[in-house]
């Protein structure tokens, strides 16, 4: 185990630095992490700053439009680490940016590269991704929403859910049944979507929280040119797969979890009933040090995850774990969170006396629905228990009668 | 020996349920509570007409005179329809300290108007369990001063029964005398009313009790409302638990409802298994109080302690089984899972409950 | 709800107070709680009074040897309430008392009873349950071990397990499969069988507790007449069924868990590490006190179970997660109790430093015992879904091929 | 940046299971320690042989002067077989000690013999961390009184090391000193060797480290054995759950193996969802210890208090998994379950070790 940084790379810490005490104060407001969504001026003119000094779009080729570095994950950990301790914004990120720009730079054509990467890490065009259905759970092979061929396009009827920013994204990169007759897996195809096509309806779908960070999105014989297929027709699926990118994803909710634990002892420093200060309850003390044990966990098993992707080897169950265990680490930090407030705790929607802008009851119920949703809780035990621990699948059900 | 509720408490509960299920179901709860936390449009009034209002009241006042037994039934049913009313302090904590420390003027005064519904009474108590951002209430002269958070039923509160710092004495405050400004606190929970009230030089009404000797008063308005908290707790989970196994009995997967996975019955199973001693706990806890006086104020934070955990795990879970759909808003079965989670820091966390009965058994000093 | 225990109950429970004043110190050193197995000559007299004064064998009618009050649910909880905290002895119980008696008395000729029922519950036969199969878990209906009809005898082979006392038993009340032809529930009896019959071996069954609790059974041909079966032939599962007399343990279980609640707050008040006392740990006693309200919750709900009882009511679900709640919280009890010792918590087998004689481990690793064994948690789950809450059966799964 | 173990930590994983699986598996184990807890019956020879005795022995005193990760993937694999041996006194903590605070001609004198097995340092040090029934070592004159608990490896020692009261000063004592009187104690893990020692007068062999100047090196060892205690529930956790996955796959009811049942299935992936990132904490918290000093007593008592809480979490899962046959004695998983129990309350509690971790971060005086 190496974990050193060497000489090269505490060089490039003190760069990071110096850049954030120089532009840091020119970043939007909205804290450390990554804002999705349609960018507003502030943001697009931050993310400029930012490709130009290498601190997004980091490896992806000067001629689409990125910095052109080197894939460095020290100095990507580095970042990271500097940007989130300071507080201050990635930049734009999504699901553009963070899904389909690596799906494209695998298998899109030049033409569709050389289209539609530049934009979308620069911000201006903003992409949701259209992969679950009502009825597919996690079972993304199962999608039932299809295209139906007509002249040089298609016609595309279904539903999508669960769709985060549909409402402001101007494209979509979705999973379409193309092909009817082929088998459940090798009937997908990955096809980008213009957003304002007739025939697709975006409706918001709130959620416990309050806030309407999903959408459902339907379609009805909505056109898209067949060339908007990425790679080939009935090679969604392995593409969809292949960009599921884990690291990009671990590293970032250890990140995550790590700013809100900062929050969390922060508030528990500042938080008091009767004059005691939350952090000085030895039972929320307690609590506090057991959850930043996990924390620490999680950042370490980021860490020892990327190593083995960076050995070219599978991470085995210990990859499979990975976000079962985050979600319910960030669930119980928030659920610490409520309780270091007591009563108070209780606050939301902008209330009087709210803390933090609700974020800890916001964090909570949202923490949850990740930990059910994508695929629930149950569902990754059943792909834990299977395809880790190489147990068997359940025996299908005896026909009825 | 009867360890068990009563025909009439079974009626009570039977007719609350099938009044809700009518009249307020949680379509209309929704819609009630959509713009305005805790309006209950007139359902408070129909709950007095079917004897909510008067349970805890004597008969000689207009009020059925029964215990908080009587009034954990009807807590745990209107949770069951996450219903909005002010119970817990219109029905229950004001009537129990007027009962306590008030005079016999004082209580024919204010409880046949309880029992009717006709008057509300918030409860600015909150200070006498969490001192937070400086609050608590100071009397100056005649008058009070501070500012009291999380006042319950406090937004539509006629009158306010004020705890002052210590909990020495009990002032009822008409809430809309000149000195008092109040403003809505908003929860998770759309179903309720809190407000924090200033008092800037507010006048008294009256005093509930002797100068000095509302200590017990408090404290026995604290135990009831604990109980209620944790009645509401146990009607909210089992209403989940419900929600969760007809979903589970409904839902597909693979040809075949979920209610037949293993996994999916084993977290129902699990979810019931914490409920039914919890609610034989909660039982007991109004009983005490009822009956049982040297055991009401540990049975209370014990009850409500407990509850305060199992409640959270319940909710997550039945929302669990629910999947996705058990996140959306429409679903509305986070009405109960914010129920819940009001219930649980309201009066007391947890750990300030557990270190409360550790106290009163001697465990801490 | 009435808890009110009346001038009569009262009185009653002065009696037994008066009772304990004056007999207590002859009872055996065991401490509260009843004792199976053997009994030696000093349980076996104190055993003798406690039948003369109504304490032991209270209802069972005089002519069988008991003291023929009529039942009193409220005396038995005075009886058992006033024991417990005095800490004497409840004299000799077990599986035949139990379980054997309240059977005979339902279903037993009378001959059946005359002849054992006295004898049993003064101790001087001891009787052990064989129920349980190795493959049966708490399937009872699929018990294998079977009768062949030989003359006017039955010749038993098979095996049992999970049997508690069988090495100092006089005899066994079985399930057996008499009629192989029945269906699984319609050919079982209930076989009252000598331990001393040839063909019948018995080997202990040490447990990770280091004792031998339980043991394993072995019936090669054992030769049993016919007329040993109580009820009729194929009744067993009903008979077996109808005896598992849930009041009397609910009440007795709930009175264990108290004790060890007690129990633990001595020992919490007396021990201390660096000079603090394990009570005196914001931590350990928050613990404690949450045990607390789950003790207290199991205790009430026992006596809600008896009062659906004494009304003729099923108790429905809440009957059904008795057991799995119990021995959860007994479970938990054990490990604060562990917890409260620290290091010292771990010593075991009488080693020096030693508390409790080594209850707390033993407890912890006996409760788990229970919770996994006699259908496992996971089957006692599958009950509460199908019995308490109306889910479905498992379906089948489809023959392979 | 390279977060894994490296290609010779694996060889010596593999090499040290294999070693186990021939010539010490669980039926060795048992047989061995039947009557003698904490009886190696030569393991522990033939394990220096394998270089486990030195592995934090420098090159120039015959170990192979490696870090603690090499130490914790031993102990790891030790706890995977429940092998008896001393590791954690002669292979850690004594040299730890010894590297700390030892001068040259000690290091040379003790830690070649250490590295060969030929010798065993026992370990009283548990009064540095939780003083019980009035335990506590003290210097009067030049003779050490006062008892000591849970000595580690104390019964089989040829020397112990002992700390005294306060932690300010470590001696090094013949174990078959006059003065020196040491008894067994028994726990639940018979592959351990625990003692209580008494000393009445014992003469101290020598000094290690300056007086008053030894406690960096006895919070240096007690880290060192955090980090190792915490790869013990590691590796007893992950055997635990190996056996469990094994026996599903084996076991049938209802005509199908019980790793097909859903329920069964969960309970493995909740214990290895556990397991897994805790591992990657155990990995961190060694390498803490070898190159990040700052860090290194957090680490630790992070790591060793979070192990202990879901160390039994998988065992008793582990058994559950195994149903009635995991409750028996002749099964043996018991040993991994006991193995754990040890190791949760060994040289801190986990609330202990997070309170010290609070304190160590400024959260709490």
């Amino acid at each position: 185990m190496d974990l050193n940084f060497g000489p090269e790379h505490e060089a490039f810490r003190t760069e990071v630095r110096a850049f954030l005490a120089e532009h840091g104060e020119n970043a939007p407001r909205a804290g450390a992490g990554v804002a999705a969504g349609r960018a507003g001026e502030g943001l697009l003119r931050w993310q400029k700053i930012l490709i130009e000094h290498g601190y997004s779009a980091r490896t992806i080729p000067q001629e689409y439009g990125g910095y052109g570095a080197e894939p460095d994950i020290l100095k990507r950990v580095i970042i990271d680490e500097e940007f989130n301790s300071a507080g201050v914004s990635r930049g734009f990120g999504g699901q553009g940016p963070e899904m389909l720009v690596p799906t494209l730079l695998e298998h899109g054509s030049e033409v569709q590269k050389l289209r539609w990467i530049g934009p979308t890490v620069r911000g201006e065009v903003v992409w949701c991704q259209g992969y679950s259905e009502p009825g597919s759970g996690s079972d993304l092979a199962s999608v039932q929403t299809r295209a139906v061929e007509d002249g040089s396009d298609f016609l595309i009827s279904g539903q999508k859910i669960w769709t985060t920013t549909a409402q402001v994204s101007d494209m979509m990169f979705g999973l379409i049944r193309t092909e009817p007759k082929a088998s459940k897996h090798a009937g997908l195809s990955y096809v980008l979507i213009p957003m304002d096509t007739p025939g697709i309806e975006v409706r918001p779908l709130v959620t416990m929280t309050g806030e309407a960070e999903f959408n459902e999105v339907f379609f009805t014989e909505a056109r898209v040119p067949q060339e908007n297929v990425v790679g080939k027709r009935g090679e969604g699926w392995k593409i969809a797969n292949t960009t599921l990118a884990h690291e990009r994803n671990m590293l970032a909710s250890s990140a995550v979890l790590d700013g809100a634990l900062r929050s969390l002892v922060k508030r528990m420093r500042s938080e008091s009933s009767n004059g005691v200060r939350a952090i000085d309850s030895p039972l929320l003390r307690d609590r506090l040090i057991e959850l930043q044990a996990r924390v620490l966990a999680m950042k370490y098993h980021g860490m020892r995850m990327l190593t083995s992707r960076l050995k070219g080897r599978s991470p085995g169950v210990a990859g499979l774990v990975a976000k079962l265990a985050g979600c319910e680490v960030s669930h119980q930090l928030s659920a610490l969170g409520i309780d270091a407030m007591g009563e108070l705790g209780t606050l939301y929607e902008g209330s009087p006396r709210e803390r933090d802008r609700g974020r800890w009851q916001s964090q909570y119920m949202f923490t949850l629905g990740l930990i059910i949703g994508g695929g629930t809780a149950q569902i990754q035990k059943n792909i834990i228990s299977e395809r880790g621990l190489g147990m068997p699948r359940e025996p299908k059900p005896q026909a009825k009668g | 020996m009867d360890f068990a509720l009563s025909e009439e408490q079974d009626l009570l509960a039977g007719s609350l349920r099938r009044f809700l299920e009518e009249e307020c179901p949680v379509t209309r709860v929704r819609a009630l509570v959509e713009d305005v936390p805790g309006n209950d449009g007139g359902v408070w009034k129909s709950l007095c007409e079917l004897g909510v209002g008067g349970l805890l009241v004597p008969e000689e006042h207009g009020g059925s005179g029964l215990g908080l037994l009587d009034a954990a039934v009807a807590a745990e049913t209107l949770a069951w329809g996450v219903a909005p009313a002010p119970l817990l302090g219109s029905a229950v904590m004001a009537p129990v300290a007027l009962l306590a420390a008030g005079n016999a003027e004082q209580q024919g005064r204010w409880l046949p108007r309880l029992a009717t519904g006709s008057v509300r009474i918030g409860i600015a108590a909150n200070e006498l369990i969490s001192v937070r951002d400086d609050a608590g209430i100071r009397l100056e002269g005649d008058r009070l001063h501070g500012t009291s958070l999380m006042v319950i039923d406090g937004v539509e509160a006629d009158h306010l029964l004020v705890a002052l710092a210590g909990g020495s004495r009990l002032a009822l405050v008409d809430a809309r005398a000149e000195g008092v400004a109040s403003k809505r606190l908003t929860t998770i929970d759309r179903t309720r009313d809190f407000a924090e009230v200033v008092f800037d030089g507010a006048p008294v009404g009256e005093w509930i009790g002797e100068p000095g000797g509302a200590g017990p008063a408090c404290r026995r308005m604290l135990d009831a409302a604990r109980v209620m908290l944790a009645a509401d707790i146990l009607g909210a989970s089992e209403r989940a638990i419900e929600l969760a196994v007809a979903y589970a009995m409904e839902r597909k997967q693979f040809d075949r409802v979920i209610a037949s996975f293993q996994a999916v019955k084993h977290l129902c199973a699990e979810m019931i298994t914490e409920l039914e001693p919890a609610r034989s706990l909660v039982w007991y806890a109004a009983h005490a109080f009822d009956q049982v006086p040297e055991e009401a104020s540990l049975m209370a934070s014990l009850a409500k302690a407990h509850l305060a955990e199992i409640g959270p795990f319940i909710v997550r879970t039945a929302t669990e089984v629910h999947g996705g759909v058990g996140f959306t808003d429409e679903q509305n079965l986070h009405y109960w899972f914010k129920r819940v989670g009001v219930d649980r820091q309201l009066l007391g966390t947890p750990e300030a409950l557990r270190e409360d009965a550790a106290r009163l058994q001697g465990f801490s000093d």
